[in-house]
C-alpha cells in the first residue's frame, strides 16, 4: 500500500495527474470509487482482490470528460475496457496514467493507454462457479425454456439502467432508450420494453463488450446479465474470429470478410 | 385464424425490390400476406426495425438484398450479414423464435427465387402461427 | 382508533394467511427470486420469505406500479374516444410481511400525492391495500429507522404489526380500521394479549441523527462542495430512486398501438440526466453534484417543508442497491458533522 | 372532483391553425364537451398540457385572454416529440388538454399603473395573455407600453396583433430585429432587446414590468430596468422548467423547494434572487 501511495503522491506532485481515480473502504467490506486530487488525501486510497468496480466508466462520465490528466487503477477488467475505449478515440485528448496491480500485489505504474494495451493479458476473464453453472444450464435449455427463462427474469427488471451505467462501454450522449422520434424502445417496463432493451443493449455491444460483469454486478435485482454477453461473444468468436481486445482491433460490426461464414443465408 | 398472418419483408432497393418486381411482370404468383418495405440497402436495416415488427403485429419477416458482392454500396450487404449473425445470435439467447426471420440474397434477376423465398416462409409461419407470445409481453398489468 | 393487542400463535399466523388466500384474495409477500428477495403476489403461504433482512424492491408499487395506466384512447378518423381509469378494477390487496420502514414509506407518498390535487388513482390503490407488516428481528448496517423517527417496531403505517415473540407466539397489534376489520374476520385465530413488552423482542438500530437537525443542516450547506465529492462516484441510474419506498418522480408517456393506446404513468428518478432536460437542450440540474443534491434536498427539506413528512423511512435499500456504494446514511452523517466554514 | 382522475384531458376540438412563423403555429381549440366548457376559467399567466393522443403530453401558457370565452388558444414552436406531433394537426383534429395549472399575473393589484411588456422571440404568447387581458380592460390601467423583438422579421409572430396594436392609441408599440434580421423595408428597430429597452427608456415611476423571453434575454434586460429605476418587486417574468404532471408530484420542475408549477410560473424579480441557480 505505501508504494501505492507512493506513486499517487508522486503523480499529484507532478501534476501528471490532476485527479486520481482509485478505491477506498466502503460500507461495510465493501470497496468502492474514490476521487483524488489532493495529495493529503492518498492514505485514503487502497487497492486490492476485493476492489472490482471498473473505474474506466468515469473517464467519460460528462463530470470528467473535461479532465485531461487523470490517473485510475485498473484491474483486468478495467484495463481491457481502457484499451477498447481508447480504439475508439474516447481519450484523445486525454493523458492518462494507470496503477495496476503485479502478481505479486505490487503497484505499478503504466503511463498511456497504449503501453496499458501491450501489457494486456490475453485471458479471458474468469466466471465465478456460480456463473458456470447458470451458464452450462442455461445452454442446455431449449428455445421455450430460454424464452420462458427471460420472461420471468425480465419480469423484475425496472430499468433503473444501472447496468448501462455501469458499462464503460455505454458512454453515448444519447442512448437509444432516450430517443423519442421515433420512439425506438417502448418506454413502460412492460415485458416488451424490457426485452427490447436489453436485446438493444447487447446489439450495441457485440464486438465491444469486454465482458468486465459490471452490468450484472451493478444490478440491483440481480439480473444474470453476464449470460447475454457471454454467449454473444462465444457466437461472435465461432462466427467471426476471436475476440481481441487491442487497439487497433475493430470492432466485429464495424469491420467485414468478403468471406465471413453463416449457414442460415439464403 | 391462421390465415390472418402477417409477413413483413425488408428489402433493399437494388437487388430483391427490382426481384419482386421481376416476380410481378413474369407473372408468377405467390402469396399476398406478405407487405414488402423497401429500403436503399440491407446496411440500412436497423435490428430495431425487426424488433418494432413484431412488437407492431408481424408474425415472420423476410431480410432480402443482393448476393454478396453485388452490393450497389459495395459493401452494405457484407456488414449486414455480420449484424444478422450477431443478432441471430443475440435473439436466440432470448429465446426470439428466429425461424420467423428469413434472410435471403435475391438479385433483380431472380423472380422466381422470390417468389419461392416468400411462399416458403409464409407456408413456415403459418405452421408456426401468429406470434402472439412475443405480442403479449407488450402491456402493463392491469390494475 | 386506539391499538388494540393481541397474541397469535406461528401457526395461527400461518392459518389467517392461508386463510387470505383461500378467500381469493390478492395477497403480496416477500418471495425469493435470483438470491434477492422481492415482494410478488403469492398463490400459496410456502412462497413466503421470512429469513430476509429486507427485500430489494420497496412495496410502494402496491399504491403506485412502476408503470399503469393513467387512461386509455381510441382513435376514430378525426374523433378520440377516452376511457378513463377503472376505479372499480382496483382489487383488494393485502400486503403481508412488510417491515415497518415499508409500511412508513407510504407516508411520503400519501403527502405527495394528496398535497394540491388529490390524486383519485393512487388513493383507490391505497384504499384497496392492507398492510400487515413484521416487526424486525434483525437489521443490517444499511438500516438507519430510527434516525428518520421510525423503529424496528414502529406501527405507523401498517394495519396490523406482527411481533414475533419467541417460542412459537407473536404479538398482533391492529393500529387501523382496515386492520380491525382483518381482525373481525379471523377473530378466532387471535387471543388475549400476553402483556409483554414487545421493545424485548425487537432489534437494536442506534439512532445516529435527528430528522429536524439534518433539514436544517442541508438547507444551510446548499451551496457547499460537499455535494460535489459525495456524488463523485455516482454514476447516474435510477436504482437509488427504485428501490426507494418514498421516491415518487414519475413520468407520463403514451404508449401507442395503432389507432389505440394508453397514457402511462412510469416511474422516474432525479439522478438521471435527461429527467430535467429542456427541448431546448437547455438543463438546470446539468451535474451529478446538482442531482444528488436534489435528491437529498427534496427528501430532508422541500418534502418536510411541503407536506410535512422527512421523504426517507431509513430503510437502506438505496445504500444496499447502489452499484457505486453511496451510502445515505453515511453521507447524511457526514453533513451532520460538517461545520459551517467547511462551505 | 376529489374521486376523479386528475390526468384526464379536456378533449378539444382544433378549431384554427394559424402558422405564425417558420416551424411556429397557433392553434385555436375548442371544447368538445358543452360542460367542459362551461365550467372551465383560467386567469392569464396559467398553462396547460396539451396532448396529442399517441404521442404525449407537453408543457405550454395559454396564449389567448381569459376575457375571450368559449375557447383557448396555444402557440408552440415545433422542437420535440409532441410539439412535432402537433404541428402535423390539422383543423378538426381531436387533442387534449388539461389545466389550467400554475399562478397568475396579479392584473388587479396593478390598476391604475403603466404596463410595460417586454418580450423575446417565442415568449411572447405567455405574454399576449396578460396584453389582451389587459387591453380588454384598458381603462383600470395608464399607458401601456410593449417592446418585443425577434431573432428576424420572419420569426416575428402574431403579425396581425402587432398590426392592430401598432394602430392603437392607447397602445405604444416597439418593435425590434436582431442585427441581420432586417428586410429592405423592415420599418421597426435593428438591435437586441435589452438595448432597445435602454433606447426607449420607459418610466419606472408606477410601472409594471413584464419580461418573457429566453434565459439570455432575461439575464440582460432586468439589470437595464434597475438601471432604469425599476425595483425588484415591480418587474415580473414566467420560468419554463420542464414539467410533465402540472401539480407539484413528478418532481421535475422544482427551483429548490418552489415548484415552478404550483408557485409559478410567475414569479417577480425579488423571487427569483432568493431562488438557487437551478432554472
Amino acid at each position: 500500500m505505501k508504494r501505492l501511495h507512493q506513486i499517487v503522491s508522486e503523480l499529484l506532485a507532478s501534476g501528471k495527474a490532476k485527479l486520481v481515480i482509485g478505491y477506498e473502504k466502503g460500507t461495510g467490506e465493501k470497496r468502492r470509487p474514490a476521487f483524488i486530487s489532493d495529495a493529503n488525501e492518498v492514505e485514503r486510497l487502497v487497492f486490492d482482490s476485493q476492489c472490482s468496480h471498473n473505474l474506466s466508466v468515469y473517464l467519460t462520465k460528462p463530470e470528467y470528460k473535461h479532465v485531461t490528466e487523470i490517473a485510475v487503477f485498473a484491474t483486468p477488467q478495467t484495463m481491457r475496457a481502457v484499451v477498447r475505449l481508447a480504439g475508439e478515440n474516447q481519450f484523445q485528448d486525454k493523458k492518462l496514467s494507470f496503477i495496476v496491480m503485479d502478481q505479486d500485489q505490487n503497484a505499478l505504474l503504466i503511463e498511456g493507454a497504449e503501453v496499458l494495451a501491450n501489457h494486456l493479458g490475453k485471458e479471458k476473464i474468469a466466471l465465478s462457479s456460480a456463473q458456470e453453472e447458470l451458464l452450462a444450464k442455461f445452454e442446455a435449455m431449449s428455445r421455450e425454456e430460454r424464452f420462458a427463462y427471460w420472461k420471468e427474469q425480465l419480469s423484475n427488471c425496472v430499468k433503473c439502467y444501472a447496468c448501462r451505467a455501469a458499462c464503460p462501454m455505454c458512454y453515448c450522449t444519447r442512448c437509444t432508450v432516450e430517443v423519442n422520434q421515433p420512439q425506438w424502445i417502448s418506454v413502460p417496463s412492460s415485458l416488451q420494453g424490457n426485452f427490447e432493451y436489453h436485446i438493444m443493449r447487447a446489439m450495441h455491444m457485440a464486438g465491444r463488450c469486454v465482458d468486465c460483469g459490471s452490468c450484472e454486478a451493478a444490478c440491483p435485482l440481480g439480473l444474470p446479465l453476464n449470460i447475454i454477453t457471454r454467449r454473444m461473444i462465444k457466437d461472435i468468436e465461432a462466427s467471426l474470429g476471436p475476440d481481441i481486445v487491442s487497439m487497433d482491433t475493430k470492432s466485429v460490426l464495424n469491420t467485414f470478410q468478403p468471406n465471413d461464414k453463416e449457414n442460415f443465408i439464403r | 385464424m391462421e390465415n390472418n398472418i402477417k409477413v413483413v419483408a425488408f428489402v433493399c432497393n437494388w437487388c430483391t425490390y427490382a426481384g419482386a418486381d421481376l416476380t410481378g411482370t413474369s407473372r408468377i404468383k405467390y402469396s399476398s400476406d406478405v407487405k414488402i418495405v423497401r429500403f436503399p440497402c440491407t446496411g440500412r436495416i436497423d435490428f430495431m426495425l425487426l424488433m418494432k415488427a413484431f412488437a407492431e403485429g408481424a408474425d415472420g419477416i423476410i431480410v432480402s438484398g443482393c448476393h454478396p458482392n453485388d452490393c450497389h454500396y459495395t459493401s452494405g450487404n457484407f456488414h449486414a450479414r455480420r449484424r444478422w449473425i450477431v443478432f441471430k445470435s443475440v435473439l436466440e439467447t432470448f429465446g426470439i423464435d428466429t425461424r420467423r426471420i428469413q434472410f435471403s440474397w435475391v438479385s433483380a434477376a431472380e423472380g422466381a427465387k422470390w417468389a419461392e423465398i416468400v411462399n416458403t416462409t409464409v407456408e413456415r409461419i403459418k405452421e408456426l402461427g401468429p406470434y402472439t407470445e412475443y405480442r403479449e409481453l407488450a402491456g402493463v398489468e392491469a390494475p | 382508533m386506539q391499538t388494540e393487542n393481541y397474541t397469535i400463535t406461528d401457526s395461527n399466523l400461518q392459518q389467517l394467511l392461508q386463510a387470505l388466500l383461500s378467500s381469493g384474495q390478492k395477497v403480496v409477500a416477500p418471495v425469493r427470486a435470483n438470491n434477492k428477495v422481492l415482494f410478488k403476489e403469492i398463490k400459496s403461504a410456502s412462497e413466503v420469505c421470512s429469513d430476509h433482512v429486507q427485500t430489494t424492491l420497496s412495496a410502494k408499487h402496491l399504491a403506485f406500479p412502476r408503470t399503469e395506466v393513467l387512461l386509455q384512447y381510441k382513435k376514430t378518423g378525426k374523433e378520440v374516444t377516452i376511457n378513463d381509469f377503472p376505479f372499480d378494477a382496483v382489487p383488494q390487496t393485502f400486503l403481508w410481511g412488510s417491515r415497518p420502514c415499508d409500511a412508513g414509506g407510504f407516508a411520503p407518498l400519501d403527502g405527495i400525492f394528496n398535497w394540491d390535487s388529490k390524486d383519485a388513482i393512487y388513493n383507490k390503490r391505497r384504499e384497496q391495500l392492507t398492510i400487515i407488516s413484521f416487526s424486525c428481528t434483525r437489521h443490517d448496517d444499511a438500516c438507519f429507522c430510527t434516525s428518520m423517527g421510525g423503529g424496528p417496531g414502529n406501527t405507523a403505517g401498517s394495519d396490523m404489526l406482527i411481533t414475533p415473540a419467541g417460542n412459537g407466539t407473536n404479538i398482533a397489534e391492529i393500529i387501523t380500521d382496515k386492520g380491525k376489520a382483518l381482525f373481525e374476520n379471523y377473530t378466532s385465530l387471535f387471543e388475549e394479549a400476553m402483556g409483554a413488552d414487545k421493545e424485548q423482542y425487537l432489534t437494536k438500530i442506534d439512532k445516529v441523527f435527528d430528522t429536524a437537525e439534518i433539514k436544517a443542516k442541508v438547507e444551510a450547506f446548499f451551496e457547499s462542495k460537499v455535494w460535489k465529492e459525495q456524488s463523485a462516484r455516482c454514476m447516474g441510474c435510477g436504482a437509488c430512486a427504485y428501490v426507494c419506498p418514498a421516491c415518487a418522480c414519475f413520468d407520463i408517456q403514451d404508449d401507442k398501438h395503432g389507432s389505440k393506446g394508453s397514457r402511462l404513468r412510469c416511474w422516474d428518478s432525479c439522478g438521471f440526466q435527461l429527467f430535467t432536460l429542456h427541448t431546448s437542450g437547455h438543463n438546470p440540474r446539468e451535474t451529478q453534484a446538482r442531482r444528488w443534491r436534489q435528491r437529498v434536498m427534496h427528501k430532508f427539506s422541500y418534502m418536510p417543508d411541503r407536506i410535512n413528512v422527512v421523504g426517507c423511512s431509513g430503510c437502506g435499500r438505496c445504500s444496499r442497491a447502489c452499484p457505486a456504494d453511496m451510502n445515505l446514511a453515511e453521507h447524511l452523517e457526514v453533513i451532520m458533522k460538517m461545520e459551517a466554514e467547511k462551505i | 372532483m376529489c374521486n376523479s382522475n386528475i390526468y384526464m384531458p379536456y378533449p378539444m376540438r382544433v378549431e384554427k391553425v394559424t402558422n405564425e412563423a417558420p416551424g411556429v403555429k397557433t392553434f385555436r381549440l375548442n371544447f368538445i364537451n358543452a360542460e367542459d366548457a362551461q365550467q372551465f376559467t383560467f386567469k392569464a399567466g396559467q398553462f396547460g398540457e396539451y396532448s396529442v393522443f399517441g404521442t404525449g403530453e407537453s408543457t405550454f401558457c395559454i396564449a389567448s385572454s381569459p376575457t375571450r370565452e368559449g375557447y383557448i388558444e396555444c402557440t408552440f414552436r415545433q422542437s420535440g416529440k409532441v410539439t412535432s406531433a402537433l404541428t402535423n394537426c390539422e383543423e378538426g383534429d381531436t387533442i387534449g388538454f388539461r389545466g389550467p395549472y400554475g399562478n397568475i399575473f396579479p392584473l388587479d393589484e396593478w390598476k391604475g399603473k403603466n404596463l410595460l411588456f417586454i418580450a423575446g422571440g417565442i415568449a411572447l404568447p405567455p405574454m399576449r395573455c396578460v396584453i389582451w387581458n389587459a387591453l380588454d380592460r384598458r381603462s383600470d390601467f395608464k399607458d401601456v407600453t410593449i417592446i418585443y423583438g425577434a431573432r428576424s422579421v420572419n420569426d416575428l409572430v402574431y403579425k396581425h396583433e402587432l398590426e392592430e396594436w401598432k394602430n392603437r392609441d392607447d397602445v405604444k408599440l416597439v418593435v425590434t430585429v436582431d442585427p441581420g434580421g432586417e428586410t429592405p423595408d423592415w420599418k421597426g428597430e435593428v438591435g437586441f432587446v435589452p438595448s432597445v429597452v435602454e433606447k426607449t427608456a420607459p418610466v419606472a415611476a408606477n410601472t409594471i414590468a413584464i419580461v418573457c423571453g429566453p434565459p439570455v434575454m432575461i439575464k440582460y434586460t432586468f439589470p437595464v430596468l434597475e438601471k432604469l429605476g425599476f425595483t425588484d418587486d415591480t418587474i415580473y417574468t414566467t420560468l419554463e422548467n420542464r414539467m410533465k404532471c402540472g401539480f407539484g408530484k413528478c418532481g421535475r420542475c422544482n427551483v429548490g423547494k418552489v415548484y415552478v408549477c404550483k408557485d409559478g410560473p410567475v414569479f417577480t424579480y425579488k423571487q427569483l434572487k432568493e431562488l438557487p441557480d437551478e432554472y
